[in-house]
């Protein structure tokens, strides 16, 4: 029995919920536990570094603290915001003994930046994905899956050394143990819009439509990310992308956790697919597209 | 305005702990992030998604602080647009961190109060989200989302932004997404110890609104 | 220290670079004291440490070795070996108790003219102010 | 001895403001050893030198010291002096009295006087022990090995063998011709690059002084200036180019057609027997066995049948040979950055972003030279490689790998501004309604009607410059989107291109580390050469006798490279003119007796000059080690005399003794 | 030991492995220390001792014509004498392949123990061809080697080279110091040579002084701490303190151990580009 520690994030507690459900389901067959970090706080995001550097270093630190005093080798991160920031601290305080001091007190805890964060891909990695190949039962031969990485699974590059930042091959490799195909695109790495969803709504809808746009071109019969907020971009607002560019997407969005978990026979409401905006309407092959928007009249 | 470069430079440094690479001692950190190395090459311009509706582009920011010309760098919209994806950052021939750059600028901004009203809703969101973590330690969605509109039609009156979204509630209410009580953290005084440390006028990010208000005055 | 006291100062230069720099000084017109004895060599490398004690021996109150700057050496790397050498014979120097703050090692290319008129000087006028090195003219006055 | 002559010089008023020549003479006279001192108004003048002359003879002077200027200004005249005199000129010293005394100290002043007596003293000690020296003479192979046959080792290797001296040309490949061979029309003057350059190449491999080493490489070198001893290694090329005549009958019958070309960059397939290209020379087939159904599956064997010559040969071996020569011509020349994502060495990143290797139409400019090209593999039409079609909009991106610091070159490959300049035109040329854009930092068009050249093309063949780096390529149902930005209007901008072509940076050629190492040269970071003084002897190296030019020193364009070829093959001509060489006596030597072999001496030496030596009986049997000096590799530095323990090494000219008693007379 | 120590020598002579054993051979002298025996014949290794007296470093015989005249030698080495084995080794002076090295094991030696035992680190010798004795169990880790240095270095300069001049001052130029010592091997010392004199012979303050000064330098990264020039001193002179000092700047500079490594380089006659400078004009 594998376990890890785990750094659940706000999103996931909160409208990206079905993310959580979707990560909990689809490890617990893979026998994988959770162990979450006791009284986390949010990593601070963009506000922290937008707002206050001291802060973005110092919230992420106070949770990197908390791994360390709970004894945890690896802590899953399933937000690459929060993995990054964590990331980034880590290696800020790994490198920086002053600035260790400093911020160890700041936090009210030692801390030393030794703690490895993983992603939800790396998880995976981690498992070992021919072990997830031999615990598939229900192949994914329908799914034509479009990989998006959107920017903070592999950048900055050098602070997270996971994969190509601008070819990345990592989710692929675990959709095709799942007898999955995936399209080569061009938008793997291009950015959704991120944080932006609520103040800058225009100019998330437009990168957000470019890529709904480019997977469909290339034949993607669903995206797949490893992101909350890139699937509130691509998934919940795909509505009113829609309306705002009179197009019908009909882009279903899954979480890489939710594509592991049927493959490897998970029901898709344990997953919380159901809770998805775009969904699949019972039975309906993938392939048709055929799906039911949450569009309001 | 020499005073803010000299500023700017050593914000810059500053935020340089945080993109150091570990292995970098502190002194080849700065060297990797120091904005004086931009050559203009415009790669971080061509790469960048939000560009089309910047008033400066990413290298002419880079441009504006190597100029000592920080002040327009921090009144300028672009900084607010970038969405912190990090293309620059990473395509960046001279190693120089743009985004790391952008981040330094909008919090002078914000602290001089230099935020275009256009796009004030950016850094209302921003500081209702800080100012949501300092109370309860983690985001809470909906008093965020709340308090976000509220600040933000206080700003431009826009009723049509008010309630849009409002008919988001019940779809997402429908689906268990929507949680009218947040989480807090139990330990919150260390949030608040953590957060008067590092900024230690935070209490007042609650009033954001009215700081804003007379902030873009003086901006525009 | 008395007035009519005259630093002797020996100093060992390479031919390539120091010894150029200070033929510049005289075609500059680079005045300095006249207390400093040149001695050619073809590079610091030849400098030996038998010499520098050899020069206190003969009554010499400071010692200058000077040679080209790291990387200049006209035969690649004879400063290289030079320097490593001083590194550990200052040690021994600083344990028998033998003043190197009257030895002291420079690089002056053949461009530094300036460097080595402020050098000399300076030099010249610290020695003045600490006076002869009594302390080895002694023993080398004396008999066992 | 005790017969020296000193010779005070007044310099004119340069020496005489300072001091009381007479009272100086008369102290200099008081010197022990010295016979007598002279002093004269201009000694470096032709009555000074004669004054010398006359009194080296009329005085039987067993040395002397010209007290003037500093040895630097004249000590060559007044050894010349001597000579003529019948002295020998080693038995010559000088006394700085003007730069380092009348010059920088206060004139009549005791202290300066004293000075410039002390200065005078001490090198009268010297001459005392000064030894007759003659120079030393080195035996000298009026042969030159060239490395490397693109078109500087060919420049070089003419000019040698037109002066008359045996070149040995060594080249890696099959055929010399080196990039030059593949390029379509060179800049600024946009002459076809084979019909210059295949002319001299034919000239090379039939010239009788040259001898020509073809798919070989250098494997030692040992020796030094004058006398280098060169291990060559022949690869097996399964063909006996002695025999064959050429006819080709087995490279138009041989059946596979699986290698990518080399010299097309991949853009064609070759055969398995081969030859590299039309105009090789030699021209002679090769085969490659990776292609080559004899070797992969023992199957086969058309060449052997076809071939009426007998050359062909399955079991050839590569052969060793060796080499004499005199001097060595390094002309390796360049490789380009490889663009793709996979590098050689962690230092360099590759450009993800552009999707080189992975979308067909983004190629490098060596392969679009080849589509330029007329011998190319579309007969000089421009088509893309992915469906042959004629490309309408080609988007050309310099400083590719240049200039890029994260990438791992933070150098200008100098060339690239002018070829893309060139390549617009050309594509204009053949494609009339074609357009071509280029992405670039700056322009830099140094050079002979370069500049005339970029404006031609921007202004007569309509090539749209735009200011500003790539971000990303990306490939949308056949067209290529290239993201860029405009810098100068600072917008983002995007082509929609048919072909994209990457001016990548220039890179020393693979193996010159290797090859550097063999001969002691020295190399900067990125592996380009170093040459000895980049201003006054930019073609020769620290390591007498070997020589640099072309490419293998830093990115340079043909003109230059063909300069520095012929700038290298003067230098050697100029080592050739003498009969032998003749080298400064100054050099140490080993009391072999006294000698306790410790070898500290020959890890020192800067110059590999001193060797473990054996001394043995007659019998033969060893009687100890000692270190040898080998005095046509000394330079003279003395730092072996520092380091011997036992000082059983000494430094002609700067002995110990000569210093010693100098140091005695300091003071 | 002892007993296996002979018996190894006897049958290393026996097989005619080696044709002499350098080693330590019962008190003659009247302060009863052992002294060096070269023992050719398998019968006379009975005369071989060992004991916490065998004080001198045997090595130094190595490099002696007469005694290479004697054919391949096996030789008996405490750990701090195996040191001298490495540099000697660098240097070309011997041929390890050429010769069998008995290691001792050794808890220290001479009473009062010498001074270098305090900070010993190689009770065992390296590369020796076998071990004799078991390795002592060491209590707790040894002292820095430096110690009496760094209390000397606490004196002024003055009083330093006064210190100095009194030491020298009572040399008597004997060079005991050079004979014992395996690293002073010159077939011609440095002092032997005239034309020109580099430091004179006669026994006067100058010259002592600078006999000591070259003596310590050409000791520079080379001497492996046995103490023996100390030792041999008839006047007493405390040498020591001057190797110490170079010994100590190797390995502060140059991180170098003399002997403790076969692979890299000894310091003189190499340099680094990093070398420290600031010392330099």
């Amino acid at each position: 029995m594998m376990e890890f520690g785990y750094y659940p994030g706000c999103a996931l507690h909160g409208s990206s919920n079905d993310y959580e459900q979707s990560v909990q389901a689809c490890l617990k067959p893979l026998g994988v536990g959770l162990k979450e970090l006791d009284d986390w706080l949010c990593c601070g995001a963009t506000a922290a570094h937008t707002l206050n550097h001291m802060l973005a270093v110092s919230l992420p630190a106070r949770n990197l603290a908390l791994a360390e005093r709970d004894g945890f080798a690896d802590v899953f991160a399933p937000c690459p915001m929060c993995s990054m920031e964590l990331i980034k601290v880590n290696r800020a305080l790994d490198g920086n003994p002053e600035l260790r001091k400093r911020v160890s007190e700041i936090v009210e805890l030692p801390v030393e930046g030794k703690t490895q964060i993983l992603n939800l891909i790396q998880v995976f990695q981690k498992i070992g994905v021919d072990q997830i190949r031999a615990a598939v039962k229900k192949p994914l031969s329908h799914v034509k899956a479009a990989c998006y990485y959107g920017c903070l699974l592999t950048r900055p590059p050098d602070t997270l050394q996971f994969d190509d930042p601008e070819h990345p091959r990592s989710m692929e490799t675990v959709l095709e143990a799942l007898g999955a195909s995936t399209v080569a695109w061009n938008y793997a790495t291009e950015c959704c819009g991120a944080g932006l969803t609520m103040a800058r709504e225009e100019l998330v809808c437009e990168l957000s439509h470019r890529i709904l746009t480019n997977a469909a071109a290339h034949g993607a019969n669903c995206l797949v990310v490893a992101c909350p907020m890139c699937h509130t971009n691509l998934d919940m607002k795909q509505a009113d992308i829609d309306r705002r560019y009179g197009v019908h997407h009909d882009m279903v969005v899954y979480y890489l956790s939710d594509l592991v978990g049927m493959a490897l026979g998970v029901d898709e409401t344990e997953l919380g697919v159901n809770k998805h905006f775009v969904v699949r309407q019972a039975g309906q092959p993938l392939e048709s597209g055929a799906t039911q928007t949450a569009e309001m009249q | 305005m020499p005073r803010l470069g000299v500023q700017a430079f050593s914000a810059i440094e500053r935020q340089s702990w945080i993109t150091m690479d570990h292995e970098e001692s502190m002194g080849s950190a700065f060297a990797a992030t120091s904005v004086e190395n931009c050559y203009q090459c415009g790669k971080c311009t061509a790469g960048c998604p939000a560009s089309d509706e910047m008033d400066f582009m990413p290298n002419q920011i880079l441009r504006l602080v190597q100029t000592d010309d920080v002040d327009r760098a921090m009144r300028s919209r672009a900084i607010w647009l970038c969405v912190s994806c990090l293309t620059c950052t990473t395509r960046c021939p001279q190693s120089v961190d743009c985004a790391g750059v952008m981040d330094v600028l909008r919090e002078m901004a914000a602290e001089q109060k230099t935020v275009p009203a256009d796009v004030q809703r950016v850094l209302v969101f921003q500081r209702a989200f800080l100012d949501n973590i300092r109370r309860h330690g983690r985001t809470n969605e909906v008093e965020l989302i709340m308090q976000f509109k509220t600040l933000g039609f206080l700003k431009d009156r826009n009723i049509r932004l008010l309630m849009k979204d409002a008919l988001l509630a019940p779809k997402l209410m429908q689906r268990g997404k929507f949680h009218l009580r947040g989480e807090s953290v139990r330990d919150r005084a260390v949030v608040r110890r953590i957060f008067d440390r590092c900024m230690p006028n935070a209490g007042k990010a609650r009033m954001a609104a009215a700081d804003e208000g007379s902030g873009s005055e003086e901006a525009v | 220290m008395s007035e009519d006291f005259e630093p002797k100062i020996v100093a060992f230069v390479c031919n390539w670079c120091t010894y150029l720099a200070a033929d510049l000084a005289g075609t500059n017109r680079l005045e300095y004291p006249p207390n400093v004895r040149i001695l050619r060599l073809p590079c610091t490398g030849r400098v030996d440490f038998n010499l520098i004690i050899k020069a206190l021996e003969m009554g010499a109150d400071a010692v200058v070795v000077s040679g080209c700057h790291p990387g200049d050496c006209h035969y690649t790397a004879g400063n290289y070996h030079a320097r490593r050498r001083w590194i550990l014979f200052r040690e021994l120097l600083e344990t028998m108790g033998v003043e190197t703050d009257r030895i002291f090692f420079s690089w002056i290319s053949a461009a530094e003219s300036k460097k080595w008129q402020q050098m000399i000087t300076e030099i010249t006028d610290q020695i003045r102010e600490m006076g002869p090195y009594q302390a080895y003219h002694e023993i080398s006055e004396a008999t066992a | 001895m005790g017969r020296i002559g000193v010779f005070i010089c007044w310099c004119g008023e340069n020496i005489a403001r300072a001091f009381d020549m007479d009272e100086l003479t008369e102290a200099v006279a008081e010197i022990p050893g010295v016979r007598c001192a002279i002093d004269y108004k201009y000694m470096c003048s032709e009555p000074g030198q004669a004054l010398i002359r006359e009194k080296i003879r009329s005085e039987k002077l067993e040395a002397i010291v010209v007290a003037s200027c500093s040895p630097h200004m004249h000590l060559k005249t007044f050894r010349a002096a001597a000579q003529a005199a019948g002295l020998n000129p080693y038995l010559v010293e000088m006394a700085n009295i003007r730069e380092q005394c009348s010059w920088v100290h206060e004139p009549y002043e005791d202290e300066t006087v004293a000075k410039a007596v002390s200065i005078i003293r001490m090198t009268v000690q010297k001459v005392l022990r000064n030894r007759a020296l003659e120079p030393i003479h080195v035996p000298l192979t009026k042969r030159a090995l060239v490395v490397g046959g693109g078109v500087a080792g060919i420049q070089a290797s003419l000019d040698l063998a037109d002066s008359g001296y045996e070149v040995v040309l060594v080249e890696r490949e099959p055929s010399i011709g080196g990039k030059m061979a593949g390029l379509s029309e060179t800049f600024p003057t946009l002459d076809c690059s084979q019909c210059i350059l295949t002319p001299r190449m034919v000239e090379v491999g039939q010239h009788p002084n040259i001898r020509l080493y073809t798919y070989s490489e250098v494997e030692s070198v040992e020796g030094f200036v004058g006398n280098f001893t060169i291990t060559i290694r022949q690869k097996a090329r399964y063909v006996d180019i002695a025999k064959c005549t050429g006819c080709l009958e087995c490279w138009n019958r041989c059946p596979s057609r699986e290698a990518p070309s080399e010299f097309d960059y991949g853009l064609t397939k070759r055969k398995a027997i081969y030859v590299p290209f039309p105009q090789a020379v030699p021209a002679r087939p090769i085969i490659d066995l990776n292609s080559c159904a004899k070797f992969l599956r023992n199957e086969c064997g058309t060449c052997l049948k076809v071939c009426e010559a007998k050359a062909i040969n399955f079991d050839d071996q590569d052969k060793v040979v060796t080499e004499q020569v005199g001097a060595i011509v390094v002309a390796t020349g360049y490789r380009m950055y490889d663009i793709g994502r996979e590098q050689e060495n962690a230092k360099y990143t590759g450009y993800g972003e552009y999707g080189y290797g992975q979308y067909k139409d983004v190629i490098d400019s060596l392969q679009f030279e080849r589509l330029l090209s007329a011998s190319g593999p579309t007969g000089g039409e421009v088509k893309r490689p992915s469906d042959g079609a004629v490309p309408k909009k080609v988007v050309f991106i310099a400083c590719v790998g240049s200039r890029d610091n994260a990438k791992g070159i933070p150098y200008c490959s100098k060339i690239c501004c002018m070829y893309t300049a060139k390549h617009t035109m050309l594509y204009k040329h053949k494609v009339h309604d074609g357009q071509a854009y280029v992405f670039y930092m700056d322009i830099r068009a140094g050079g002979k009607g370069y500049e005339e050249f970029v404006r031609r093309a921007i202004e007569k063949d309509g090539a749209r410059y735009y200011r500003g780096r790539v971000s990303k390529i990306t490939e949308e149902n056949g067209k290529l989107i290239v993201r860029g930005a405009d810098t100068l209007t600072g917008a983002p901008v995007a082509v929609e291109a048919d072909l994209v072509v990457l001016a990548a940076a220039m890179r020393p050629a693979i193996g010159v580390l290797e090859l550097a190492q063999k001969i002691k040269l020295g190399y900067d970071e990125f592996g380009f050469l170093s040459e000895s003084h980049p201003k006054l002897r930019p073609v020769e190296t620290n390591t007498a006798g070997v020589y640099i030019c072309g490419a293998c020193h830093a990115p340079k364009d043909i003109p230059e490279a063909v300069a520095q070829a012929s700038a290298a093959a003067g230098k050697v001509q100029v080592l050739f003119s003498k009969g032998e060489l003749t080298r400064e006596p100054e050099v140490a030597s080993v009391n072999e007796q006294a000698c306790a072999a410790c070898f500290a001496c020959v890890r020192t030496c800067p110059y590999l000059a001193i060797d473990k030596a054996e001394i043995r009986d007659r019998q033969g049997n060893l009687l100890k080690m000692t270190a040898r000096v080998n005095p046509s590799l000394c330079m003279g530095c003395g730092t072996c005399v520092a380091v011997c323990p036992s000082k059983s090494v000494d430094l002609e000219g700067f002995s110990e003794e000569q210093i010693y008693e100098m140091v005695n007379g300091l003071i | 030991m002892i007993g296996q120590l002979r018996d190894k020598c006897r049958r290393l002579l026996q097989d005619g492995a080696v044709q002499v054993v350098i080693g330590y051979g019962g008190a003659s002298t009247p302060d009863g220390m052992p002294h060096p025996i070269f023992v050719r014949r398998p019968d006379d290794v009975d005369k071989l001792v060992w004991n916490d007296r065998c004080m001198s470093n045997l090595t130094t015989y190595l490099t002696r014509d007469a005694v290479k005249a004697l054919g391949k030698p096996a030789i008996v080495v405490k750990g701090c004498d195996a040191r001298a084995l490495v540099v000697l080794e660098q240097e070309c002076q011997i041929d390890r392949s050429a010769m069998h090295v008995i290691g001792m094991a050794c808890a220290g030696v001479g009473s009062p123990r010498a001074p270098k035992c305090a900070s010993c680190d190689v009770h065992v010798p390296a590369l020796a061809d076998e071990v004799i004795g078991e390795a002592p169990e060491t209590t707790g880790p040894a002292d820095s080697p430096y110690s009496e240095l760094e209390e000397f270095l606490k004196k002024s300069t003055v009083e330093r080279f006064a210190y100095w001049r009194e030491e020298t001052a009572r040399c008597i130029r004997c060079y005991a110091c050079r004979e014992v010592c395996p690293t002073c091997y010159c077939r011609r010392c440095i002092v032997d040579k005239n034309r020109p004199t580099c430091i004179e012979t006669s026994a006067t303050v100058k010259a002592n002084f600078a006999w000591h000064v070259t003596r310590a330098f050409h000791q520079a990264g080379r001497c492996t701490g046995c103490g023996e020039c100390t030792r041999a001193c008839p006047v007493g002179i405390n040498m020591r303190l001057l190797n110490q000092s170079l010994a100590r700047a190797a390995e502060e500079h140059f991180s170098y151990r003399a002997g403790t490594d076969r692979e890299t380089p000894p310091i003189i006659g190499a340099y680094g580009l990093e070398d420290k400078e600031s010392f330099i004009r």
